[in-house]
């Protein structure tokens, strides 16, 4: 019996496995909410690709600082974000992450290094650049990850960041998360390339591509490429391939089917959270009560983190413009 | 007559249009195979093919610069952006190009370009993809804009721009993609620059943007109740502006409120008070107040939101505090 | 007191800004090594060094949007766009990023940004090196603008910029960058929001943006030897707005006519015409007069250019204009 | 005694040097001009670059269409524009071709192809990518050309439309015009790569580099570029490696010395136009008389379109309003 998975110890792997969890059950929630329509305005899950932002995740610090997309929960959970004050701005409310201001858009906590969804296809990734510059300007060690899709590596806003970041040797590690799609048109239809990673050398960056299912995997290569960047050797480019369980917005497909059934129970067979628990039994490195416990935890969080989210009160009308300016 | 939703009204002016003129091609993100995420360009696909009906990617500037470069040799490209919001990541290729090439290349080119976007509030979409940006767009020489506030506006506003050598951006409103009104079932053009009195009276003009001139409509019935006359005017589109319709008309009510979802500062509504007050000043016997959002991005929180997007009540307010107002 | 170009005193500001906050960092295409097209940056690299003075490939939503991310991470970045016309290819990171990133993220994140650019016609630079494109900008909750009309504003209202804690564009006239005048030697700021009566008098007031204040001083002089006393303001900058200055003036003065360089069909003047009417409508003898450019691009053509750029004959015949008004 | 250079037949040697020395003299001419200060504006010259131009040009028919930059007198006159019109344009005259609305950036010629001169840099180039879906779309067999600088393809609208053009297979050459600056800024402080030409990978699509030096070399591959996206075989990437010789706008160099003497002198060394004659003198197909004739006859032509636009009338100021609208 080892203690580790190839080179990934236990405690890593049962961090990596809570982290998966706790994104996958705060989004099953959050789809039910909606689907109840309790929740206001939009919603994109993040369901299918918890192992890239976990994976990563794992190999960051509180000062490593992660921008993100329209699908931004899974990160924000990922890298240690508070579930009530999520849920509560899910709801509007005004204990939420963004005081009911922004949404599940917009959700952030600068105190964990989240600096934000973005509700602007290619809006957040010139901010991780400029997260990265700011720390090496100070002299510190920490990196910046920008998390971004396969669509949106067609903006000239990801062009640009990147050929920057390489330019001024910056320490971002740029994270496509492919997942086949932007909105409802396959990749086929938006790009020549069949992986993303071949845009990095346009850049003279180095590029990875990783099972985006298979979180050990996604955790290593992350490890590597946040340690290369640490260490003041520039920036690099992560492809991982994935696949979103739902809709791009809401939960179910709507009425007009842009993938097959097939396509997606194929998928499903190699769920990364149900691929890490196989491994670990088999492993011997846990038992199915030690893993049922971290979905019971986090279920029973996640019940008090919507309690509270519920019963916090609405933001006030009389404070509409509150933070529109530092004063 | 027949009614249609709003939406369906859009998707009817671009079947027709494109059966008048093949050089009509729609262009945007999901616009073919999907049928745009409001489902505004449903059944184009099937009826018109993949050779008039093309996905992009998400390439704002690159696609609607192809749709310019397009319109210039001899298509009537409709390109869409799938909200107004993102207007900022393609400007450029809006008012530096679209609006300058026929003036800057002395005449030669022309740019039979239609935009067609989503703006407004309402629908707790957050600070990033509710806004309405009219104001913008109408400093923009070179540039025709239009806010159609009902499914028989859409459709005439859609056949108008698309019909016109010139850019246009017609902006829907998302929160009226369901509303259903009256549409002529053929294909038929409302001219740009042409206001609409929606309702005449004699107290007191209210001018409305978009969305607004349905609120406006029901703060005037609200406010006849208490015998107050309202004439309500539908801009119809912010470029070119309809000064004329507007200006008789506060002759007559010699008082005005314009109304407009964007927030109020520079907004479009800062162009028609001035105007007013410019043209028909000494008819006023009160200032022209104006009606928009507070100064702050749009919020999520639907408290919030319906605070900050007027409505009929802050319309009937004004009304009421410009009649009951006393001159100095 | 000394005397200084405007682009020596912008060039200034950043010296000792740089010396006062380690924290700032020039960010911008050929600012470092080149100096600046304008030479506005001059000498940073030498004295500051290449890790505070950045040169960038042609980018300007990357590394506008690397200023946004490096100014929520405590630093106070200014980012130079070349020239104000250059704005739609990154106006996402200006309108949707930094001035909104507070507010939609629930305050916890500060954009201590500030954008320079050159705007302005009068150069022959033709229809997009010419534009004057305030308005949009004002439009912008969350946002600052400021456009200097001497070289003692350009630092003050630089250094002001500097230090504010929300994101600030400074736009800079091309058509001053040599024009000289006197500049303190120690580092002062210029609070935003505070307009200026850069010259008392009693029968109307003209309000100035960024150069044209100073053809109102120069209309002002010419309108003294036939017996009109003028009051100029200027306005500094347009968001904030300065009200309650050019209320109180109008309030004695009676006339108001407001000036600037941008096209007047939604330009800036139409917010101020606005508010004048709005908060001392009693008061006014005479509707506010707006003078602007024409609705058209800016032309290449010197003879059309000058004909294009509202200056001191048409401020000069504006207003004898309203003081001859007969009211009804 | 052969009558041509490699697969070049001689009348197309003639046809390459005239349109490298139109665009030489109405530069030089032009670079006078300004510096006796008889010109408004910018002035961005051409001089250096001639063989990429001509050498593109002279592979397309007029009802291929270009698209051009803030640097685009050379594209004009190779594509065939009235330098009468085009003088008249710097002076800002009624008959130039932007009825003086314009100037010296926006010179434009549709009836030969010609879609502009651009002042926004990357403002172009989706043109070139609808001018080619017009194309295609009405049936034609036309082409679209953009040409673009090495600085300009760091800006998103190059990646977009590069992206768009692969997705959606039109007919579009994207030429690279690698002159080593972005303005006073060098390629290696702009960019990590050596070739603009390896950017062509990320959308699928194939590149070719070339000597911009050598006219003939560039005419060949341009042929065989413009023949592939004629047949429909889609677009592609192609650099040239030229040089600028005078300074970034105007003729002098300004007081920041951003390149060495010895580095212009070297270039000059390999002057397209001297190339090309000692070429075709050594080869026996010109005598230097002909190619003198070519410098006379483009001299008097100079002449006259200067006479013509200095004569021409300005634009009357009642007319501001002219063409900001079709009516
Ligand atoms: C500039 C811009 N264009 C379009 C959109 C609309 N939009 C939101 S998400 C999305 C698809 C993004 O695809 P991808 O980057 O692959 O991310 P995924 O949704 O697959 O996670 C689009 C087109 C937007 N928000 N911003
Ligand atoms: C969007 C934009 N940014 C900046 C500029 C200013 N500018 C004009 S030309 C130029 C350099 C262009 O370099 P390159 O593409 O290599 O062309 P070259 O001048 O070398 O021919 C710059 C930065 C501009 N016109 N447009
Ligand atoms: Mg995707
Ligand atoms: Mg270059």
């Amino acid at each position: 019996m080892t203690d580790s998975i190839g080179t990934v110890p236990i405690a890593v792997l049962r961090d990596l496995h809570r982290r998966m969890v706790r994104i996958r059950l705060f989004e099953e929630e959050a789809g039910k909410l909606m689907e109840g329509g309790r929740l206001p305005g939009f919603l994109h899950l993040y369901v299918g690709q918890e192992a890239v932002g976990s994976g990563v995740m794992a190999t960051l610090r509180d000062d490593d600082v992660i921008t993100s997309t329209h699908r931004g929960h899974g990160h924000a959970v990922a890298k240690g974000a508070n579930l009530r004050y999520m849920y509560a701005e899910l709801f509007g409310k005004e204990t939420g992450y963004c005081k009911g201001r922004g949404g599940s858009m917009h959700i952030n906590d600068l105190s964990i290094g989240m600096l934000g969804a973005n509700g602007i296809v290619g809006g957040g990734i010139p901010h991780a650049v400029g997260a990265a510059f700011a720390a090496a300007y100070k002299g510190q060690d920490s990196v910046a990850v920008s998390f971004f899709g396969d669509g949106a590596s067609n903006i000239g806003a990801f062009h640009e960041s990147a050929n920057l970041a390489a330019v001024l040797h910056l320490p971002v590690i740029f994270v496509c998360e492919n997942n086949g799609y932007a909105e409802f048109t396959p990749q086929e239809r938006h790009m020549l390339l069949r992986d993303v990673a071949d845009r990095a050398a346009a850049y003279g960056m180095p590029s990875e591509i990783v099972d985006g299912m298979d979180v050990v995997a996604v955790y290593e290569m992350s490890k590597k490429l946040v340690e290369r960047a640490r260490a003041g050797e520039g920036p690099s480019l992560l492809e991982a391939k994935t696949y979103r369980y739902y809709d791009h917005q809401g939960v179910k497909g709507l009425r007009i089917p842009y993938r097959t059934q097939d396509e997606i129970d194929l998928w499903k067979e190699r769920d990364a959270i149900t691929a890490i628990e196989q491994r670990m039994t088999k492993a011997n490195l846990a038992g199915e009560m030690e893993l049922q416990k971290v979905w019971d935890e986090t279920r029973a969080e996640i019940v008090e983190a919507i309690r509270f989210a519920e019963q916090s009160p609405d933001p006030d009308p009389a404070d509409l413009l509150v933070n529109v300016y530092t004063v | 007559m027949r009614e249609l939703t709003y939406v369906k009204a859009f998707n009817e002016s671009l079947m027709q249009a494109m059966a008048e003129d093949e050089n009509v091609v729609v262009i945007g993100e999901d616009v073919a195979h999907y049928g745009g995420v409001f489902h505004a360009f449903d059944g184009l696909l099937k009826t018109y093919g993949e050779k008039r009906v093309i996905d992009t990617p998400i390439s704002e500037m690159g696609f609607l610069g192809m749709g310019v470069g397009a319109a210039a040799r001899g298509l009537r490209p409709v390109v869409d952006l799938m909200f107004f919001d993102f207007i900022g990541v393609c400007l450029d290729q809006l008012y530096n190009q679209a609006a300058k090439l026929k003036y800057m290349f002395g005449g030669d080119v022309t740019v039979p370009l239609t935009l067609t976007t989503a703006g407004g509030a309402g629908l707790s979409a957050g600070p990033q993809h509710s806004q309405s940006l009219e104001a913008w767009l109408a400093h923009v020489p070179g540039l025709k804009v239009a806010l159609p506030s009902s499914p028989h506006d859409v459709k005439g506003l859609m056949v108008a721009a698309i019909r016109d050598d010139n850019p246009t951006v017609v902006v829907l409103n998302k929160r009226m993609l369901g509303t259903k009104g009256p549409v002529p079932e053929e294909i038929y053009a409302i001219p740009f620059g042409q206001a609409e009195t929606v309702r005449s009276g004699n107290d007191v003009t209210v001018i409305g943007v978009g969305r607004m001139v349905n609120e406006a409509v029901v703060a005037a019935a609200e406010l006849a109740e208490s015998g107050i006359d309202v004439e309500v005017i539908d801009v119809r589109t912010v470029q070119p502006l309809d000064s004329n319709t507007i200006l008789d008309s506060v002759r007559r009510t010699n008082r005005a409120v314009v109304v407009h979802e964007a927030v109020t500062f520079a907004g479009i509504g800062a162009e028609i008070s001035s105007q007013i007050q410019e043209e028909a000043f000494d008819y006023l016997d009160a200032p022209v107040l104006r009606i928009g959002a507070p100064f702050s991005p749009v919020p999520f929180s639907p408290v919030l939101e319906r605070a900050y997007i007027p409505d009929s009540h802050r319309i009937v307010d004004g009304v009421r505090h410009l009649l009951e107002r006393q001159g100095a």
